[in-house]
């Protein structure tokens, strides 16, 4: 599941700030689609393999995360292969290679909270004209990373309570009931973050939102 | 750790109101061994199920849902195998289905279509069912529930209990020989309890309950207690359930 | 209502959105099929986008879609496959998966100010259906064509016809989309938003 | 129907450990009605809280979360209004939740973030604490309740028994000096509702708790029972779970 992607531990990568590392994956996203040459390509997919490989995630989750992307790589080979040549093929190959491999080496050592701060200071800018929300969007993200885990159990809850009734998986049926659940279970979620007293107090450079009693 | 056979299968005398219902199906478990992402759950379980009505106890976690799910095959054993009436339930799920119906601890699950009767109809239609015959047999399970008031109404808005008690008139109209409860009373207060409790004892079929609610069980013809992988006791209600709160509190 | 006032976005919201993002992110669990020689997967996580539009309404539906599409940015494995980070931008599902938002914005507002007002059940599910349609299929293929013919260096007649392997699929979906808003829609009545 | 006033508030002397606590909030009911979509659900209400352990019973759909929700302004009442130590819940919400903490029935509804020690440090950020003393905190609150080791887990991969004390451990890391519980041991078996058990009448700051466990409140100081949109009965636990028995099973 995606939110055990992050694997704990104090390797060099851990102890790196959130924010440098993001900052080394945007450079190198838009780096790789300037560059065009196999041999610097195939370094890039070499250090960013060496990387995550640094992160001593458990081998079963690697392969379980590398196994999809390698299929979808292969039929891109294969269909580049086609439509144009093989080295053109290659270059796609390695350059999407090299991203996926760095992109897993940042989320296998970057903790969700860290990830969230730095959303937050991105975000900063967009706050201050009152169009994003930091706060907003970092709950919305960790949300997200809890409650998939949580929708997926759900599914097979429903998928089984119906193979109980005879009913054939039909998705249509599985969905109704899954939405509905999720749309009720939001009431308890929402209710239990305000009673943790979100929002937070507002920071000085904080976003437009309204407090419910200023002071 | 270890696990002491209990005292034989319970033999009380049954003088359950409907008398004439059919024998339950002989549930039969041999050498049954399973796990979840390699870690194991249940392992060498031998077990002859042929009671009216059995109560499945244990911690949380303790693997009685699984064991529940084994009766019908909705989750088939990694080790041995699971007959009802000499089927197995990994080749013959969907007939073992229909023999022996499940009921869920939340009721929201089971709920497809929004209101009560279209709902109730749907799991017929899909066991094939002539229409004609479709709306009688959703009227009398209703009715066989003291609930036939709820046909037309809201699956979803409906009450705790009620929604229970739709879920079970849902898996009786499928006339099952056997039911299996996994939690039915966790979400209920005592007369909603209750009143479950009461359906439960008076249905005709065979039932099998697993429950945290030890006073659910007292009446029962025999008693499982779930424990470290296996059955750690097997027997009458009272020392079943003295069992437990001796080693699992 | 009898929760204390909150103007603009609710905490609630701000939930909504996320479970329905976590929805999308689920839907990309079931393994998705790449057909022929066009590099674009086919997804469930298309009818997710459909629905959100449809059940949470026009503004929270593209929020569900942007975080999506944010968590994909920052390298999460959420989209189906598992696969995640920038590289999706660049490569040739980019321009589909950033039309998500815009597409979830014309499904939601369809629904809204179109079929929700409709009383006849079949209406309603038809106007449902178009409104899928409407946001995301054209819409979404407005943004991923282009982009696909941009990435993949064809010509954009090719990329358009290309991407037309989609039609089917996406039109079952429209259909299934229709089906669940119109059924959750009958089971939780809850406001556009 | 009738709503007979029952004796005044339990007296029972307190003998818990750790008797240095803090002053319960007083929190004042004054004629508080509760309606949803127009039908009402609690009506003219007048009640006073300030023992130190409150237990409330009632049917299912007697409104017993609604008055739980009442009491830290997560609901706000329709009519007359609702005070903890004076302050308007309409209109100091935020500042009544830092004091009167909530853990809700269901723990996976209310964990809301991946990792155990992001989820408690999540209100600590909430009340603007410094940056630097949350993780002493967070790990004070999980040592506190025998649960240092689940600090970096994943949330979902806890037992259930696990996460309700995690979601409890985060509602007292904010150090509330009520702490409002809502059915919190419905879903846990027998040693994890002991657990739980234990914890709410070991910690510091007052509690009231809604719950169908009839023998979780027997030691408290004060139970009420909520039936027909009042509160029916207000006494002493032993009385009040028989008024309870008899009048709503
Ligand atoms: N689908 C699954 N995938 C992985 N592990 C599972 C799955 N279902 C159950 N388990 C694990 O198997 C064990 C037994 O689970 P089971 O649900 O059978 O327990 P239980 O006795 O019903 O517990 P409870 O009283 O909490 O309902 C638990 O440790 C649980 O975490
Ligand atoms: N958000 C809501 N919208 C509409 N009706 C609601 C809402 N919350 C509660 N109700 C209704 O108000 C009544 C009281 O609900 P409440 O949840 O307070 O009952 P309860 O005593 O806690 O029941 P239970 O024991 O089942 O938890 C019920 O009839 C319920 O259906
Ligand atoms: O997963 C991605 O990389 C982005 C998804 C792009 C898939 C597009 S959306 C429209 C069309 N319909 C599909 O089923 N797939 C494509
Ligand atoms: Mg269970
Ligand atoms: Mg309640």
């Amino acid at each position: 599941m995606n939110t055990s992607l992050y694997v704990p531990g104090n390797t060099p990568l851990h102890r790196l700030p959130a924010g440098a590392k993001f900052g080394v994956l945007f450079a190198a996203g838009i780096g790789l689609f300037l560059l065009a040459h196999p041999g610097v390509l195939g370094a890039a997919a070499a250090v960013a393999a060496v990387l995550v490989l640094s992160a001593r995630a458990p081998l079963a989750a690697l392969r379980a995360r590398l196994l999809p992307v390698g299929v979808m790589l292969a039929v891109l080979f294969a269909a580049t292969a086609l439509l144009q040549d093989v080295p053109a093929a290659v270059v796609m190959l390695l350059r999407l290679a090299a991203l996926i491999l760095l992109a897993l080496a940042v989320t296998l050592t970057t903790r969700p909270a860290d990830l969230l701060e730095f959303f937050e200071r991105l975000t900063a800018p967009l706050a201050r004209v009152g169009v994003a929300d930091p706060e907003r969007i970092s709950l919305g993200v960790s949300l997200v990373l809890r409650f998939v885990p949580e929708v997926f159990r759900r599914f097979q809850e429903i998928r089984e309570a119906q193979a109980a009734r005879g009913l054939k998986a039909n998705p249509v049926a599985l969905l109704v009931p899954l939405i509905v659940r999720t749309l009720k279970a939001a009431d308890d979620v929402a209710d239990a973050i305000d009673a943790r007293c979100y929002p937070p107090p507002r920071r000085p450079s904080g976003g437009a939102r309204t407090e419910e009693n200023p002071t | 750790m270890t696990a002491p056979a209990g005292p034989a299968p319970g033999s009380a005398a049954e003088e359950r109101p409907g008398a004439a219902e059919p024998p339950a199906p002989v549930i039969e478990l041999q050498g049954v061994g399973v796990g979840y992402d390699g870690r194991t759950v249940l392992s060498g379980l031998d077990l002859r199920l042929a009671e009216r009505r059995i109560g499945v106890i244990g911690q949380n976690g303790s693997g009685k849902s699984t064991l529940a799910r084994l009766l019908n095959g909705l989750v088939v054993p990694d080790e041995g195998r699971v007959l009802v009436d000499g089927r197995d339930t990994r080749t013959e799920g969907r007939r073992v289905r229909s023999e022996v119906g499940f009921v869920f601890q939340n009721p929201d699950n089971q709920i497809v279509f929004p209101i009560v009767a279209e709902d109730m109809a749907f799991g017929l239609k899909n066991l094939g069912l002539p229409k004609k015959e479709i709306p009688g047999r959703v009227a009398g399970a209703l009715e066989s529930f003291g609930i036939g008031h709820l046909a037309e109404r809201h699956s979803h808005l409906l009450s705790g209990g009620e929604k229970q008690l739709v879920a079970l008139a849902s898996v009786m109209v499928m006339r099952p020989r056997t039911v299996v409860f996994d939690e039915p009373t966790t979400l209920l207060d005592l007369r909603n309890r209750n009143r479950i409790r009461d359906a439960v004892d008076a249905m005709a079929p065979a039932a099998v309950v697993v429950t945290h609610d030890l006073e659910l069980v007292s009446g029962y013809d025999r008693v499982l207690v779930v424990h470290d992988g296996g059955i750690a006791f097997d027997g009458a209600p009272g020392e079943a359930v003295a069992w437990y709160r001796e080693h699992c509190s | 209502m009898n929760r204390p006032q909150e103007r603009g976005i609710t905490t609630r919201d701000v939930v909504l959105v996320a479970l329905f993002a976590a929805i999308i992110v689920a839907l990309g669990l079931v393994p998705p099929i790449t057909v022929g020689i066009v590099p674009v997967p086919i997804t469930l996580q298309t009818l997710g986008v459909m629905l959100a539009g449809a059940v949470l309404g026009p503004v929270r539906g593209a929020l569900a879609c942007g975080l999506v599409v944010l968590l994909t940015a920052v390298g999460l494995p959420v989209l189906a496959g598992g696969r995640g980070g920038l590289g999706v931008f660049a490569g040739p599902t980019g321009g589909y998966l950033v039309g998500w938002i815009p597409g979830a914005l014309v499904t939601g507002l369809m629904v809204k100010y179109w079929a929700a007002k409709l009383t006849r059940g079949w209406a309603k599910a038809g106007a449902i259906l178009a409104a899928c349609v409407a946001g995301g299929i054209v819409v979404v293929y407005a943004l991923g064509i282009p982009w696909l013919s941009v990435s993949s260096g064809l010509p954009l007649r090719e990329a358009a016809l290309g991407g037309m392997v989609f039609v089917p699929g996406d039109l079952i979906k429209a259909v299934a989309a229709a089906l669940v808003a119109h059924g959750v829609a009958r089971s939780y009545s809850m406001e556009l938003k």
